[in-house]
């Protein structure tokens, strides 16, 4: 059910990409998106909240509430900022085990990991594998209060 | 490719169509260093000519491009040693280099005053000298299993040197000098019955033998591109994760830091930690080329041939009178040693090399092994995949005109 | 060749037909790592398809007319860099092995506690993390001669950092991150004065300067032959015989001992004595065919157009309202550093790679000269004898699309 | 004067290599050459004797008479021995002098260095480096000596 929820996002994106001609168009949207993703508290914009293997700084940060997962995020590099935005879009508001099951069917479907990031130098990688962690400590902590 | 066809093998590697004195190259030096097939040179040009960069930290398509076939090369070799993780792959210049990361990472944090080191007598300089060089510093001993006059690694002897104090037992897979093949499997498991790590110096045991570094359960193993049909400039240093975390960072410099200032300095995650300064890029992907030619052809196939080549080199040398082997281990693989009568190697070796037959002669950069012999040197023939009958006929008559020559 | 013809340049440079995103390569990552000349690939072929062998020990042909080949490249080096003796030419695997066995061999004996080391702050990691973890070993100080805001080694305030306890002055040639030319002549008389000596990180400035280590007096010259149009895997460190001589050596094994026994080992003569395992001969070759290449087209000519090329982009760069150059040193070589506004480097190498030129964004390898102009990083774009002046008008129009895009 | 000496031995040893045929028969004739070589005497044949850089051990000695250098020389290797053996044919019986100007002509003219000995592994080259530092130190030690 969870898994269908993040696959209407996606394919509302893919939708949206399939709008655009050529990179630069591409580019434009994620810089646009850069421009709207849900800030990360200042407070949490600490070492630890650090994504590495990125050459710009990353912060990534998530909440649980009512069985829900909520991420903000902040980058010093706008384009970073946007894919991380893309990827909020799909994962929020989702139960941690619809992240952590999600294949991340978009990123394939534009083309953005040929296109965009090649390597790790822009942490999309990294970014999901963050989120996946995210989503299986919560869900670890979850069942581990129900089991009380 | 069955029955092993190796006229159609000696078809890839364009140097055995060499001259040497007006004659056909015979190349049994290959202990010293092997041949490439034209994958390797054609993987070498075509990085050169189309993908050139540096990698890691470029953001730029080239760069992007470079670091993914390095990474994959990486991969690939951790598959075919079948390491348990990727970050296992350490990319060094070289069998003697990735030894010394050892002597200088591993041995600097484990060994320390009144502790032992355990080598063989069977050791190649490089599985010797940085372990001697430690142990002086460290006031620690080094500790030498001894041979039989077979040149056989004395596991008794081993087994009798293994205590506490102990903090690494490293010996060779393949001996380079007598091609003796160590029991480095039941040595690995004796030393973890006390907790002692070892380490396998592969360099002649990787290109004779298949190897699984899970199954042999081996901590460290290290080898050579150069003597794999690989280009030089690269070796490996296999290490299982949780002794390469401990461990400190050997060489400093780019690439292996994470975050630097003047105050503080923080070393990057496994493997980069290792790898200080731009990688050989061409290297790592020739190695990667190297692999996918053995494996097509088959590890297994290319140990058979080999064996039937030492078997029959044997059996023909053999039949010269005052032949001497060194070395007659009842496992061997590539390597046959001998001396002939009382000739001096380097004379042997000058007529041989004569007659257009490449084979090594001297100490092969293993004293200690020859010392126990008590001679100066041995002729050394040493094979790879593309060897033949015919050449070792060419060998055992040039060395029967040798001994003509001399006597 | 006078006029310089860089069409004619760009021919022997077979990646510069590459097309990246359907454009035409425009490469501007010279600092990370050159271009290959068709004639440099084709020594690596030849050396495979022909003579490729293991060297100094064997007495067979290939291996006599490879040693051969690989002596005369080392004293063609010696010749180029103008050193007096061929056995001062040590060949490594890079700049950062070079400071590396400085560190471990240099500095282990002659640092000791209390006393000094003295690098600059627009060093790379590779000559800063070295002395700054041997420091810490041996409880001795790093000094750090500082920079202005052109990013200029501020002279006057490294005469007051040299006394008695200075050990070692070690600075770059020409700094990776801003291109700034230090005064390493200067430098090094003034430390002469002291009787201390100074080694020179070449890494870049054996690229762009022509270099005469005697008449530069250094004590210690590092390169590497990536940067240098030459293949991976190889770097040179000159250093004066009288303190190599001295030199305790770094890595152990083969072909640097001279006698080995279980008891005790002697080690070989220099530069031997500096070369553990089997050297890279390929690169060596290629660095070989490199260094001819380049002075067949004269060193002289090539740092005339990459000045040409600098000042051009200089001047066109700063037509655009928010461009920000970072170092702006009077002298200056290969190098341009450059902010765009408030965008992020890495936004803007992203865009600008998409137009299919390759700069580097980041922080290069040198983060505390980023720390010092308080930037995370910049755009930099590095020249080499191959760059045009219509590729420094793409980069332009390209800098100028950026900013709308971010702005 | 003596150079020319040095010279008529050289020719002689051209003129016999000249009748050989083929590489086979050079090196029997320079494995013969080894047979008669002046045999150092044991107590010489001392580690400071050894010349090093040779594949196989050689060991060269000199004496200074009557103002002339005296060379004999010993290998574990024939080949080594017989090569000795030539330089000593020609360097013997002379004066410090002729040795330490000697362009070793002959070598050249055989092909010696290159059919023989490409690279350091037969040590001809350090043997004729070892009778060139014999006869320097002679002619020093000769000219203090007269000084006196
Ligand atoms: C100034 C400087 N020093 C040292 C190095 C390290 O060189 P390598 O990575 O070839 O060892 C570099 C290369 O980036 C450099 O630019
Ligand atoms: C058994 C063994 N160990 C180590 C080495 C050293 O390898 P490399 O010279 O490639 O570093 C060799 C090569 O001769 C060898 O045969």
């Amino acid at each position: 059910m969870e898994v269908e929820s993040i696959r209407i996002v996606e394919d509302e994106i893919i939708e949206e990409f399939a709008h655009l001609e050529g990179w630069m168009d591409k580019y434009n949207y994620i810089i646009d998106m850069g421009k709207n993703v849900p800030v990360i508290d200042t407070k949490y914009k600490t070492e630890s909240n650090l994504i590495s293997g990125c050459q710009s700084k990353v912060w990534l940060y998530a909440e649980f509430r009512d069985g829900k997962v909520y991420f903000s995020a902040d980058s010093e590099a706008v384009i970073t900022k946007g894919l991380a935005n893309l990827l909020i879009r799909i994962m929020n508001n989702q139960k941690p085990d619809a992240i952590i099951n999600s294949d991340f069917f978009f990123i394939k479907k534009l083309g953005l990991k040929e296109h965009l990031s090649p390597n790790r130098s822009n942490g999309l990688m990294a970014m999901i594998k963050q989120m996946k962690l995210y989503a299986l400590v919560f869900k670890t902590k979850a069942s581990q209060t129900s089991g009380e | 490719m069955n029955p092993y066809d190796v006229n159609k093998v000696r078809e890839d590697f364009p140097i055995l169509k060499r001259k040497i004195y007006g004659k056909n190259l015979v190349y049994l030096d290959n202990a010293a260093t092997t041949q490439k097939p034209q994958s390797v040179i054609d993987t070498v040009v075509k990085y050169y000519s189309e993908s050139n960069s540096n990698i890691h930290r470029g953001v730029h398509y080239l760069s992007q491009e470079a670091t993914v076939v390095f990474e994959e090369a990486r991969e690939n070799i951790q598959q075919y040693v079948n390491a348990k993780e990727k970050k296992e792959i350490i990319i060094t210049k070289g069998t003697t280099d990735s030894i010394n990361l050892m002597a200088n990472s591993f041995g600097k944090k484990n060994v320390n005053e009144g502790d032992e080191v355990i080598i063989s007598a069977l050791e190649h300089h490089s599985n010797l000298v940085p372990w001697q060089q430690l142990c002086k510093e460290k006031k620690a001993t080094l500790k030498i299993v001894p041979v039989n006059d077979q040149g056989e690694f004395l596991f008794d002897e081993y087994v009798k040197l293994l205590n506490s104090k102990t903090k690494l037992v490293t010996v060779s897979h393949v001996s380079n000098a007598l091609g003796s093949i160590n029991p480095i499997k039941e040595i690995i498991e004796k030393a973890h019955e006390f907790n002692i790590p070892v380490m396998i110096d592969g360099a002649q045991g990787i290109s004779h033998c298949s190897v699984d570094v899970q199954q042999l359960d081996c901590d460290f193993y290290a080898f050579s591109g150069h003597k794999f049909y690989a280009p030089m400039g690269v070796g490996i240093l296999y290490g299982k994760e949780k002794y390469l975390e401990e461990m400190p960072p050997y060489q400093m410099g780019g690439e292996m830091v994470d975050q630097v200032s003047f105050e503080k300095t923080s070393f990057n995650e496994l493997p980069f930690k290792f790898e200080a300064g731009t990688p050989n890029v061409e290297a790592v992907l020739g190695l990667n080329a190297a692999l996918e030619y053995i494996k097509n052809i088959g590890m297994e196939n290319i140990a058979r041939h080999e064996n039937k080549l030492l078997n029959y080199a044997t059996q023909e040398l053999k039949k010269i009178d005052g032949i001497r082997f060194i070395g007659e281990a009842v496992n061997r693989a590539g390597v046959i040693s001998f001396l002939i009568g009382d000739i001096h190697p380097f004379d042997a070796g000058t007529i041989i090399d004569h007659f257009g037959i490449a084979v090594r002669t001297g100490h092969h950069c293993a004293q200690p092994i020859l010392d126990h012999f008590n001679i100066p040197g041995t002729v050394r023939a040493s094979f790879a995949m593309y060897n033949t009958i015919e050449e070792i006929d060419l060998l055992t008559t040039t060395v029967k005109q040798v001994k003509t020559m001399f006597e």
